[in-house]
């Protein structure tokens, strides 16, 4: 995942970002020694259990992060500028306007007491000054965009009146208001009814189509990233363990991490009634990562590695191909087989 | 409220009214004229935590303090009492509305007494014999004219019903109207009233001290609502009465009141302000400090922890406060009433006296600032009705320390054929009431007797304890006679028709040497009388008397005279003044 | 579009730990790092084995709180004999003015009858405020009507008015139904008026809770399969309950204190010879301002008794739900 | 919307019938009988009934409500057939022989010492409890943070009459900052209420204040960790615009529930305080009214109060609905 020739840069790259919360009951380190990076237009997805740290990552980048109660280390390059330095007014100017995100659930993401309209322009003069009435149209275009039926009249409702699916459109419509250069979508469709998951995902594409949007997609639904996604990182245990093009992820995966994940696509050859195949036991606590390899507590392939380098040593992140890195002790040899095997019993994933 | 404030000071003793004679008992004088020469005009501020008084309507006052405030301001009376610290000349009367203090004849039965000439009412209207003899009349009104003394009803010569009430019915249904007219007339220059008594009362020239007796004009009687708006026959009248706490009652020269025909009063200060509702700490703490209005006004208690601030000790008054204080004896004798309905075994009444630490209860109340222990009903000061009764000497069968003797009570219990008893003890709440419960529950229990507090919410204690039904065996309770006669004191203590008979007695030789007591004309012959009965009664365990009560008073620095009237044992009000400056 | 199956459990930081622990474990692993609540929780031990063995320390130290000492107070005034209330070493935190009692014994055994209703009244109110909330929030209907109307009636009732006003005729009302006379009528009438006054608002919280937990697969699951109404109700809802209901009960207790104390004050508390910190509070209104002490005795150990209850209860809630808590 | 003030209504009116039927019963339980007590010394059975008779004592108790009820409305007359019959006019809360006063005029004159009271103390304590609430939060974790909830445990682990009790001791007593507390009217002598006022003012706040701040300190802390917080600032708003329009609005709004019905509990009397400091209220009228067995008015401060706490349910409700957009009232 090189830069791009016209910059030493790429558009946004994260490196070695990291992120620590003390509490109570000990460190929780949420990233750990995270890198990436995404160029304009271009939609990078971060894939991961609940608590594997990519929602964390995205409010990093986004300096979302409290640092009072956090430490934030590493480095987030967005657009030439590092936002982990930049102070709190520097990066308040960038939210919202040269970036932007979108949560999870729109039920909750709304003010519930103000209008979506007032939502919206306040976007707009958090970032610019213009008038109240062309704040207004700005925001009903927006509206209408993203398509909210007789946006002028909804202008002026209140975010209960609207639908999951609306409301999700609404975040939508106030994250691009101001015509970001990159767009943070976390789990934009996790709460929402499968049908409009597609609609919503699409006009994703479409805007960023537009206004030429580098977007960050995350999710813990590799169909998604399979229709949309560019390139991916796999996160587990606070860190990427792998990372490439979507071709890479899922035609050539390397870490049993991941090919656990692909496993567990329900598949349309798949028997009616078989079960998934689960990756035995559950995600790490961020509170007490394991030693060496953190996936290695799950990891049936362990015995394959000779020693207990799994258990002891970190491993290093591992160029395999153009862009396709991975972190495994496994040999080279070993990961390739044990990826056949796996790939070969599923059948190739359809896309 | 229960506890913080201590309930209202005049209530502490009951709703007694009070007034006590001569002698100079106990030996307490630390009476002092306040300094300075009396000025004519300023306001006097009278400082009380009530908030209203009892009543305000001249048949229905009956309590001493209140009788002494109304009758020195608004309300004249036929006869009053002389101004003067000296407990025999201040229980003197001397003719007030009447020329002079009545005469009587047919043995003492009727009376006689003429009204001034230039007396009258706010409005100018004269006071006339049938003012008088309507105000008397209201006292008949039993159903609207309610809580004041009874007298005219119990002397009047008015025949009675059967169920023992007056066949007169008040001047407000006029039913047996006649019968009054006859016992009450009037000359028919309306200067001369009479009164026709069933019985020879020596001292009813006394009874008309009463406000009981004021004239009331007809026209103006509003019957319930009379005391909102009375009609003043004295040197001033009210402006203005507002209850409650933070209200006052305002009272302003009456115009109409002519000094020539009063030469009883001196009516100096131009305004009386009575300030209603205030706390006790609050009004120690104004009259010490005695700053502004505070220096011309008066209150009629002091909180105990004040009492080493203001008193060396309790005839003594610290020079900072010399003529500013009093300590004095007050009218009331403090007792426990037993209950003879309830303990009919003289034995085991005799066990409760002699097991009872009295000595524990006066300390608690003060120690010797709160007076001396009793030996009887009949106080002292009262001058010829008091003689010791030997109580705690011979009447229980041996000596009895002031502590108690809880093995004499054992052996009483012993012979009494009895088991130790059970009793109750019935008292109006107050922290210092409180704990006087404590003393009496432990002092029985140590001679076995189990005692249970029964604490009663103060407003509403003598609902409760007057009701035969509700009340206990042991009943705590004060009395002050009406006038120096311990006919005001037997008689309604220990018979069945007297109006304070918590002890529920009911002895038929007590009650036949009462009633020739009451009549006896001979006055010595009656004072041995009502010893003999005091003593009988104490003898009978009647009551358990605790404490001859001594009480203490502050004012400003700029008010005078200083001094407890013995009439009332209250502030001589009408010869109050404000200090020349 | 497919999700991932193998995804389960709460997106929270430390959700997969939880799960992992027992909750209570957790609960008192977390208490005890709290070391101010541990020493709170001493505190409060020892007030409570104080207050049990009050006659004994008593006794041990050659006072008790009824027998009169003429001697350490003044035949004049009645006021204590020495300074700060005579305090000596015959009576370690002075005596009462006017009787001479010993201020530290009456303090022990105030400490007993605050303790004997606070707890006791707690008892009872999560007992009726948990019961009649399950019901008001299982049975729903009718019956959730009729006791929401309750509440509401209670809970606008200017209650220690009606305390007061009350105290006389229902304390009469209980030793006529057997309750001994005196002392014991009249607390158990404080621990009834504390539990009928207290329970709505605990019940109001439970039904919200037995509102959601009811929803919950568990009990569905449970209703499918055929359980009994008592079983779904005390196997399945309440275990969900306790946490809310530790809560407030560790909470409510020291409100008690107060208001047990606050009556008191107002002259509705236990009779004499006995005494409690309120009445004692009460009595020192009449002398504070010659002997401070009668103020300052009683009430700072009130103070410290509903101080260290608080903490104990604060860290319990934040033991429970850390999230709501102190930091 | 009328429709729901309608029906709320209607059930206020039905509470309250309760309610006053409920006291009614309650305190005709009480061992006192009030008609001894107007009956005073020299009292004969046929007095006590006569007084029974006009108290309207001698009725049933639920002919005695009935006559109540019909008080309220139309008026009343006591001892009608009586040479000197009183009359209390409508609305007739009931009649006081003991004070000889309408319960209504009363209370009337009771009230603004009390209205003072509440009115003083609350605004004190939500500027106190609120900001130091959301100070509190914004510092969340911090000495500052734990400072202002030690400030919150001691007040609200104050007995209301002790913390008064100390207050006129040391500013009274000891330092004599200010007089005895000794209430009078503000528009008579201004300097002397406020002198009068400032500690119960301060030792009311204080209780509250004790518990707003800990409310608004968790409102803040759950409002702050809310989604739509995050989105506000993931717009690029200014952390100032964050807390004070998105996260005041939604956290305080709980809060506004607490006031009202705290405010109207206060309006019906602050008893410990009233008695305490001496002052003229309302809580002060109940406590002597108990103590004079006075029957009908403690009825009549009853029913007032607990109507205060019902109208404020549903003035709060009503409020509840016009900041949350979310809430219908149906």
């Amino acid at each position: 995942m090189a830069g791009k020739a016209n910059s030493q840069r790429a558009f946004l790259e994260v490196s070695d970002l990291s992120v620590q919360f003390p509490t109570e009951d000990g460190i929780v380190r949420a990233v750990d020694g995270v890198s990436f990076a995404i160029e304009r237009g271009k939609t990078l997805a971060i894939v991961g259990e609940s608590g594997s740290g990519k929602s964390v990552t995205a409010q990093a980048v986004m300096g979302l992060i409290n640092k009072r109660n956090a430490d934030v280390s590493g480095e987030v390059f967005f657009d030439g500028e590092d936002l982990v330095a930049m102070p709190e007014e520097g990066l308040r100017k960038l939210r919202g306007n040269k970036m932007a995100m979108i949560f999870q659930d729109p039920m909750s993401s709304l003010h519930p007491f103000y209008r979506i309209g007032d939502q919206l322009t306040e976007a707009v003069n958090a970032h610019e000054k213009v008038s109240k009435a062309s704040a207004r149209d700005r925001a009903i275009e927006m509206l209408h965009k993203v398509g909210i039926p007789a946006p002028a009249k909804r202008f002026d409702d209140y975010p209960h009146q609207f639908s999951g699916g609306m409301r999700q459109r609404v975040m939508i419509a106030m994250a691009l208001i101001n015509s970001p250069s990159l767009l943070i979508a976390d789990e934009p469709t996790t709460a929402l009814d499968v049908t409009v998951q597609a609609q919503i995902i699409e006009l994703i594409s479409q805007l960023q189509r537009e206004f030429d949007t580098a977007v960050i997609l995350i999710t813990h639904d590799l169909g998604i990233v399979a229709d949309v996604a560019d390139e991916v990182a796999v996160m587990y245990g606070a860190r990427v363990v792998e990372s490439g093009s979507v071709d890479d992820i899922f035609y050539h995966p390397q870490m049993p991490y991941t090919l656990g994940l692909l496993a567990s696509i329900p598949r349309l050859n798949q028997v009616p009634g078989d079960r998934l195949d689960p990756i035995p036991g559950n995600p790490p606590s961020p509170l007490r990562l394991p030693t060496g390899c953190v996936f290695n507590p799950r990891c049936v392939y362990q015995d394959r590695v000779t020693g207990d380098v799994c258990q002891t040593q970190r491993p290093a992140l591992e160029d395999v191909g153009a862009g396709h890195q991975v972190r495994c002790h496994l040999p080279a040899t070993e990961r390739q087989a044990v990826a056949d095997l796996t790939l070969n019993l599923l059948g190739r994933p359809s896309r | 409220m229960g506890k913080a404030n201590k309930g209202l000071r005049l209530a502490a003793v009951g709703a007694v009214a009070a007034l006590a004679l001569a002698a100079c008992g106990g030996g307490s004088s630390s009476s002092t004229s306040g300094g300075g020469e009396p000025a004519k005009g300023g306001t006097l501020y009278y400082l009380t935590n009530a908030e209203q008084f009892d009543q305000i309507d001249p048949q229905r006052i009956y309590t001493g303090e209140d009788l002494a405030f109304f009758n020195g301001t608004i309300y004249r009376t036929l006869t009053a009492y002389k101004f003067s610290p000296d407990a025999a000349e201040g229980t003197s009367i001397v003719g007030d509305l009447a020329t002079d203090t009545g005469t009587a004849t047919n043995g003492g039965q009727t009376w006689e007494f003429t009204i001034r000439d230039g007396a009258t009412f706010q409005d100018g209207s004269p006071v006339t014999c049938a003012d008088v003899a309507y105000g008397t009349s209201r006292t008949f009104a039993t159903d609207v004219i309610t809580g004041g003394p009874t007298y005219a009803i119990s002397m009047l010569d008015i025949p009675t019903l059967e169920d023992g009430s007056s066949a007169y019915k008040g001047p407000y249904t006029g039913e047996g109207q006649e019968l009054f007219d006859k016992a009450v007339t009037c000359s028919a220059d309306g200067k001369t009233i009479t009164f026709n008594l069933s019985r020879p009362v020596p001292d009813f020239n006394y009874t008309v001290t009463l406000t009981a007796f004021a004239p009331v004009p007809k026209a103006s009687d509003t019957g319930e609502k009379y005391g909102d708006a009375p009609v003043s026959s004295g040197p001033y009248k009210i402006e203005s009465n507002k209850n409650g706490k933070g209200g006052k009652m305002v009272l302003v020269r009456n115009d109409k009141w002519d000094p020539a025909s009063d030469d009883y009063r001196k009516a100096y200060p131009d305004t009386w302000q009575v300030d209603y509702g205030l706390d006790v700490k609050v009004i120690d703490q104004r009259l010490l400090a005695s700053s502004g209005n505070d220096a011309t006004a008066l209150a009629n208690g002091v909180e105990p922890e004040q009492l080493g601030v203001i008193f060396k000790s309790p005839t003594e008054v610290n020079p900072e406060f010399a003529g500013r204080a009093i300590s004095e004896l007050d009218p009331y004798v403090r007792y426990l009433a037993i209950n003879v309905q309830k303990v009919p075994n003289l034995k085991i009444r005799q066990a409760i006296a002699v097991a009872l630490d009295r000595d524990a209860l006066r300390k608690n109340a003060g120690g010797d600032f709160a007076g001396d222990y009793a030996d009887g009903v009949i106080k002292p000061n009262m001058g010829v009705d008091y003689a010791p009764s030997g109580m705690w000497e011979t009447l229980l069968g041996e000596k009895v320390a002031d502590a108690g003797n809880p093995e004499l009570a054992k052996k009483l219990i012993a012979a009494s054929g009895e088991a130790a008893p059970t009793i109750t003890f019935d008292y109006p709440q107050s922290p210092t009431a409180d704990k006087a419960a404590a003393i009496v529950v432990d002092s029985l229990g140590k001679a076995g007797i189990t005692a249970k507090p029964n604490p009663i919410e103060p407003g509403q204690y003598y609902g409760v304890v007057f009701d035969p039904e509700k009340a206990h065996e042991l009943i705590n309770a004060g009395w002050g006679p009406d006038w120096p006669n311990a006919s005001t004191i037997i008689p309604e203590l220990f018979t069945p028709t007297g109006g304070f008979n918590l002890s529920q007695y009911d002895n038929a030789d007590f009650n036949a040497a009462v009633e020739t007591a009451k009549i006896e004309p001979d006055r010595a012959k009656q004072a041995k009388m009502w010893q003999d009965l005091n003593t009988k009664a104490m003898a009978d365990v009647v009551v358990i008397p605790t404490r001859f009560g001594r009480e203490q008073r502050l004012v400003g620095k700029q008010i005078g005279p200083v001094y407890l009237w013995p009439a009332y044992g209250s502030w001589p009000y009408a010869e109050m003044y404000a200090v020349q400056q | 579009m497919v999700k991932v199956a193998l995804i389960d459990g709460p997106d929270s930081l430390t959700g997969s730990e939880v799960a992992s622990r027992s909750l209570r474990k957790i609960v008192w692993t977390r208490l005890r790092r709290d070391k101010l609540a541990m020493v709170c929780l001493f505190i409060l031990i020892a007030l409570y084995l104080i207050a049990i063995f009050a006659p004994v320390i008593c006794g041990l130290l050659g006072v008790d709180p009824y027998s009169f000492d003429k001697e350490s107070i003044s035949d004049s005034g009645g006021g204590p004999v020495g300074t700060w209330g005579g305090i000596s070493t015959e009576h370690p935190l002075g005596v009462e003015w006017g009787t001479g009692r010993d201020i530290f014994a009456q303090l022990l055994y105030g400490l007993r009858i605050s303790l004997l209703i606070a707890t006791t009244a707690t008892i009872l109110t999560v007992f009726f405020g948990t019961v009649l909330g399950i019901i008001s929030g299982y049975a729903g209907g009718k019956t959730d009507a009729v006791i929401g109307r309750t509440m509401d009636l209670i809970l606008a009732f200017p209650f220690l008015l009606i305390i007061l006003a009350m105290s006389g005729v229902l304390t009469q009302r209980l030793t006529a139904l057997g309750v001994p006379d005196g002392n014991p009528s009249r607390i158990t009438y404080l621990i009834i008026v504390l539990s009928i006054f207290g329970w709505p608002y605990l019940a109001r919280i439970v039904r919200g809770q037995v509102l959601s937990v009811r929803e919950r697969e568990f009990v569905e699951a449970s209703i499918a399969m055929g359980a009994s109404r008592y079983r779904i109700l005390f196997k399945e809802i309440l275990p969900n309950l306790w946490a809310p209901i530790l809560v407030y009960a560790t909470l409510t207790l020291p409100t008690y204190v107060g208001t047990e104390a606050a009556l008191s004050f107002l002259g509705v508390g236990v009779l004499p010879p006995d005494t409690s910190f309120g009445g004692m509070l009460g009595n020192s209104v009449s002398y504070f301002s010659v002997v401070p002490s009668y103020l300052f005795i009683p009430g700072v150990v009130l103070v410290v008794l509903v101080v260290t209850f608080n903490l104990v209860g604060d860290a319990v809630r934040d033991a429970l739900d850390p999230r709501a808590g102190r930091v | 919307m009328s429709a729901y003030v309608v029906r709320r209504v209607i059930s206020m009116i039905i509470l309250l019938l309760l309610l006053t039927l409920v006291v009614f019963i309650l305190f005709s339980l009480l061992p006192a009988d009030p008609a001894r007590l107007t009956c005073g010394k020299g009292c004969t059975p046929e007095v006590l009934e006569a007084n029974r008779h006009k108290l309207g004592f001698d009725l049933p108790v639920i002919q005695q409500y009935w006559e109540f009820m019909k008080g309220l409305f139309v008026g009343r007359i006591y001892a009608a057939d009586s040479p000197s019959p009183v009359v209390c006019n409508a609305p007739c809360l009931g009649y006081s022989f003991k004070r000889g006063e309408e319960v209504l005029v009363l209370i009337k004159d009771r009230l603004p010492p009390t209205i003072w009271l509440a009115l003083g103390a609350f605004f004190l304590w939500l500027a106190a409890g609120i900001s130091l609430g959301i100070y509190a939060a914004l510092r969340r974790g911090r000495w500052q943070d734990k400072t202002v909830m030690g400030i919150s445990l001691a007040g609200y682990s104050l007995p209301s009459f002790f913390l008064g009790l100390m207050a006129i001791f040391f500013i009274v007593i000891r330092l004599q900052l200010l007089p005895y507390p000794s209430y009078v009217s503000p528009f008579e002598n201004p300097i002397q209420f406020f002198q009068t006022m400032l500690l119960p003012w301060i030792v009311l706040a204080i209780l509250y204040a004790a518990f707003y701040m800990r409310l608004t300190r968790n409102q803040m802390l759950e409002v702050l960790g809310d989604d739509y917080i995050r989105t506000a600032r993931a717009k690029g708003l200014p952390e100032r615009v964050v807390i004070r329009k998105h996260a005041l609005r939604a956290g305080l709004t709980p809060i506004v529930t607490a006031a009202g019905l705290d405010l109207a509990g206060l309006l019906g009397g602050a008893i410990i305080t009233e008695s305490i400091f001496s002052l003229p209220g309302l809580g002060s009228l109940a406590v002597n009214s108990v103590n004079d067995a006075d029957l009908p008015v403690i009825v009549g401060i009853t029913l007032v109060t607990a109507t205060f706490i019902i109208v404020a349910n549903l003035i709060v409700d009503l409020l509840y609905a016009v900041i949350d957009p979310r809430v219908r009232l149906v």
